[in-house]
């Protein structure tokens, strides 16, 4: 056990990843030499050398395609997109192909892989780094879709990234790489895909949030049920596809109340599909309508306007009382 | 080529491999003309022929060791079937049939390629695996000289230079991307010339002389395998059909462009030299053409024998495990077809 | 007035918008010579010359890139795309450059194009011929989405689109490209974006939908009404984003019960947003829970498969029942 | 360039042209090196210093003329500076606020562009619609070495090539991308080599050199405006700093190197120059240095004198008009802020 950030605690999973099993290898922009510019990969180049840790050209799209020959002739690429407003350039790549690879061959073929993509807001990072478009990728049959709320998730999820047999989205929030550290064992364990947890029990109203926000709502949660407000359970998706509903619907229905909470902008942020289905399969347990809090329908701004961009205090609050109140 | 060099018989190539690319060429062609066929009778969905650009594919896949990779565009289903692909695969794959995706495990031919350029970083993904893991075997990227507009083309030649890749780009130019002609494509005046940006080696080739493709994948492949790197070959050709079954060539070209093709036709060429060096006669040419009429027959019945198609196939391959989502919505359409099998509709 | 299929009100559309504005050019694969895989532009070469209608190489990331350039600098680019499957190598433009440029300028350079993109499933086409993925740029702030379900609305979206200061992404049902005459003007004719269309009033439940499915639903809606089921309203959207609450609630509000029909997979399809926001905006007067139909949540099969992959007739019905009967 | 060589003054170049260049470099100097400062003070954002690249970018720049278009990355502020963009919205742009975006109506700067290469189809459709349009007007696209190996790079280039646009790419090869360097970025010796791929003209420039820079660009804008279509310049630079002050260039190369750069510093070098031709002195540069580190402060005064950052630019430019829902959410915004400066948080 160690105490570690989210990023020493990503740093220690693909350590232990290229460890364990001699298919992996990482594939990225300056991760080598440099060892990343968030040193997600630091020392890696000089344990693993540089045909496990490889500095490519600065190339998405090549990144990503090749990444889906590599993967289909039995390697296991990791592959690093330097933020997650960089990874367009090899949508087509990660739609076309990687998403549909084993469907498109029947089987014979797949693509198992890591994407590894820093996103989120608030680092006070320059324009078109603060992105937050999982819904890109949710929307992709084919993909999984995963993000940690805290390092010994984010090391367990992306070991179990990495072991899967599916392409795997890894959404890493810049924000908190390095807020807080966490007890995260040496050794190599998963976090399974899939599964979300609730991260703080609670019985009035249920608020499912992921990545960077789960600490926000969490501090809102304890203050408001420390000042006499509602007990709310707060559950961290950790998995945005496939959406684990067992563990959401059970809240809701335990709750009656339903308050999503993301950095992605509203419309069709992953909160839409969220309570779609909440209404759809917990209707008759639902004291109130799902509420949605997000961030505006408008492009991440420059820094100093992000944020009012992404979900406030007041307006996590808000929509807390709001369901409460109905 | 001249017509006295065609009388002097290679001594570079076996006689088996001479027949080999002659019989595999006549057999995309006895196919290729079916399939237009089944196509106007709606047996078939689009189809896009490959006529004319049979030693492309012939020479170049034969060239190759079966361990190495084929990775086609969608018009290169030749190319697929001369590496091992069944032919009924083929057919199933344009008549909309999930079953025609099928590639043996054995058989190292990847999916078709839909969407422009896509195809080229994955030959290069491939072959460095062989690379990275110190397998002897390479990859040969199919495309077309449309293909070379795309930025994924350029990526992944960069990819190849850069990390001294086993791969070879092969590209069918057909002067034709659908209809927008090779000039509109690129102000440079050949494909292979575009190598050199990218440190690779640059080879242009006759795409209608089988001897000639097959003497430069060879070369190509034994560099790969030697370390020696990337080659891109552009082998320069012509489809004297329609780019598919949708497409009208006339709106863009004139038919006395096929026709001056046709003269230098590979087929024929290739058939002219096996003759006068005593490999070939007509009875061997019924015999083949016989032969190969009854392969495609038989693999046509073998697709129209399919049953209905399978509604698990939209969701048995799209990931390793089916999500309990994704399970609830295949139980919904089973019920769904239960109920509609049930009526007469 | 002359009958025309849809494709013909959008040939008719592009010689109007040409002819009626000199700043008006036409960029894209085959569209020249050949007339576009589809026809759309038959003729425009001859009428309009090589400067306005331009066959460009084979080059999304290109076309898309340089009518950035091309709309700043004083011109109105109608690019096509040839099918909705072949845009994502220009997703990395769209994304950052066309839907952001008027934002990251702060209004000194704007991107007013129209990107043409035949879509959807069900005209027997090859591999990736059949997307429907209007997510992806519903999802993108900046980006107005449109898409017709009859020539007539086509001839006017199209003019009105090209008319707009903004970029959008108009999207053509291919399924009813040829599929049946209307009659649409010969003079140009605008109908506005933003507004959808109450195709067919009925008070018992409100349908909404787009594109080549409104067809379908109106047909479904009628057999139902004959044969003694609920009355519906049908809703054609027209305009995917912006979304025209004020007609979609209404609507809602008045029957108290709403569907959702679409071709695109249904997790995070634009079927999710609407049941959000009128479970949102119409709670108290809903009898029901939202329901959609949608396609599943696979990649588009080859075509033998497709017609049990998209919204079939019986599920449409099913889903009115299952809100009638809730 | 010899010392020799040195001595001889030009005379294919005014003598103001000649100040220019010298004073703007400069002027791009003293604001670098101020703007590392105020990040490190935390009174700006990241920033990308440019120091060591000022002759590729003042005299690329003062080759173009005013109607000219300049589309710059994130690095190119100096450019954009030099074509006319305040220094106040650069120093707000670094420093997060929306403010610094705005672009006077009648300087023909194109927004930076963050995702790279992208900028250069931009470049490509500037200059394009000006032919179309019958204007006489270039654009000059900027970019890195780097961004030679994106798919946009090979896009706008091959448009440039087939349409025979006016623009011009310049390329400021510092040698590295980040941490990455040229060797792993193309297999190539050079990034001119690469306009031989699209039949655009290519050619290398000391970009240490104003002079020769300012040549190659004035040269490639005439050829351009005569109707001679496309040029690719790449110009070898170095970048004495970090890739922006998050980076650490330790990391990833010998300081020593920086240091054998600064010996073939181009200001130094000009300065040199413009003292052995009695075009300036001592005196001069005293004064020159005096009114641009005032000009600086100044131009930090007004960025640090705007008010708080106003939340109406999240919404005001995304359409040309609100829709009923951003107007909603502008106004749920406005309500939170106005309570939210109600309270004393
Ligand atoms: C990314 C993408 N854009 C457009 C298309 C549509 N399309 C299919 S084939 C084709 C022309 C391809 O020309 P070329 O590369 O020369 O190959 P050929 O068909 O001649 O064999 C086009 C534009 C596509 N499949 N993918
Ligand atoms: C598409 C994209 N990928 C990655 C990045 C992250 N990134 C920012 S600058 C940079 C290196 C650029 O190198 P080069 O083109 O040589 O320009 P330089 O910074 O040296 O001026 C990278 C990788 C980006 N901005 N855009
Ligand atoms: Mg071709
Ligand atoms: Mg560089």
């Amino acid at each position: 056990m160690t105490e570690r950030t989210l990023i020493q605690a990503v740093n220690s999973a693909l350590q232990d990843a290229l460890a364990g099993d001699e298919r992996v290898l990482l594939l990225g922009e300056d991760i080598g030499v440099n060892g990343g510019v968030f040193r997600a990969t630091e020392g890696l180049l000089e344990m693993f050398g540089e045909h496990r840790v490889v500095d490519t050209p600065l190339s998405e799209a090549g990144i990503l395609g090749t990444a889906v020959g590599l993967a289909a002739n039995g390697l296991i690429p990791i592959a690093e997109i330097q933020f997650m407003g960089f990874i367009y350039p090899g949508f087509e790549q990660l739609v076309a192909h990687v998403a549909r690879l084993r469907t498109r061959s029947r089987g014979r073929y797949s693509a198992p892989m890591v994407v590894r993509v820093p996103y989120g807001g608030r680092i006070r990072a320059p324009e078109l780094h603060s992105d937050s478009t999982e819904t890109y990728f949710i929307h992709t049959p084919g993909l999984t879709v995963v993000t940690p709320s805290n390092p010994y998730d984010a090391k367990g999820l992306l070991l179990a990234a990495a072991a899967s047999p599916d392409p795997v989205i890894f959404l890493e929030p810049m924000h908190i790489y390095r807020a807080f550290r966490q007890e995260v064992p040496d050794d190599p364990y998963t976090v399974p895909l899939g599964q979300a947890a609730v991260v703080k029990p609670g019985k009035d109203v249920t608020v499912i949030s992921w990545g960077s926000m789960v600490r926000d709502v969490a501090k809102i949660a304890e203050a408001m049920e420390g000042s006499g407000g509602p007990s709310v359970e707060l559950v961290d998706l950790r998995t945005l596809s496939p959406i684990d509903e067992d563990t959401v619907f059970a809240s809701v229905r335990r709750t009656g109340r339903a308050v999503i909470v993301h950095e992605a902008v509203q419309s069709l942020g992953l909160g839409a599909e969220l309570a779609a289905r909440i209404s759809e399969f917990c209707i008759l347990d639902l004291e109130a309508p799902v509420t949605r809090v997000a961030a505006w329908d408008v492009p991440p701004p420059l820094f100093r306007l992000e944020d009012w961009h992404v979900p406030t205090e007041a307006r996590i609050r808000a929509g807390i009382e709001r369901v409460m109140t109905f | 080529m001249a017509d006295t060099a065609m009388l002097r018989k290679p001594s570079d190539v076996t006689d088996d491999v001479l027949l080999n690319l002659y019989t595999e060429m006549v057999r995309l062609r006895v196919f290729d003309r079916r399939c237009v066929r089944l196509q106007r009778a709606g047996r078939i969905g689009t189809y896009p022929p490959l006529e004319g650009q049979e030693a492309c594919q012939v020479a170049s896949t034969l060239a190759l060791r079966r361990q190495d990779f084929v990775v086609p565009t969608y018009r290169d289903y030749g190319a697929m079937m001369v590496h091992g692909v069944p032919m009924e695969h083929i057919l199933m794959y344009w008549n909309g049939r999930a079953e025609g995706c099928e590639i043996p495990d054995d058989v190292n031919v990847f999916p078709i390629a839909v969407p422009i350029a896509t195809q080229l970083p994955h030959a290069a993904g491939l072959a460095w695996a062989a690379k990275l893991r110190g397998i002897d075997q390479v990859a040969l990227g199919f495309f077309g000289d449309g293909a070379s507009s795309e930025g994924d083309f350029h990526e992944a030649l960069n990819f190849a230079g850069v990390f001294q890749i086993p791969v070879i780009f092969f590209c069918e130019n057909n002067q034709y991307a659908i209809s927008v002609p090779f000039r509109r494509q690129t102000a440079t005046q050949t494909i292979a010339e575009k190598a050199a940006a990218y440190g690779v080696r640059g080879v242009r080739v006759n795409g209608q002389d089988a001897l000639e493709v097959y003497r430069a994948v060879r070369s190509a492949v034994e560099q790969a395998a030697a370390g020696g790197g990337p080659t891109l070959i552009e082998a320069l050709t012509y489809r004297y059909g329609a780019h598919t079954t949708s497409d009208d060539p006339s709106k863009y070209r004139d038919p006395s462009e096929a026709d001056a093709w046709r003269e230098r036709d590979p087929i024929v060429q290739l058939r002219q030299s096996l003759v006068s060096w005593g490999l070939w006669d007509d009875e061997a040419e019924t015999e083949l053409l016989e032969r190969l009429e009854s392969e495609v027959t038989a693999a046509v019945a073998r697709m129209e024998a399919l049953g209905p198609p399978n509604p698990d196939h939209l969701f048995d391959c799209v990931y390793a495990e089916l999500s309990p989502h994704l399970e609830r919505q295949r139980r919904a359409l089973r019920a769904e077809l239960k109920d509609w099998e049930g009526t007469d509709q």
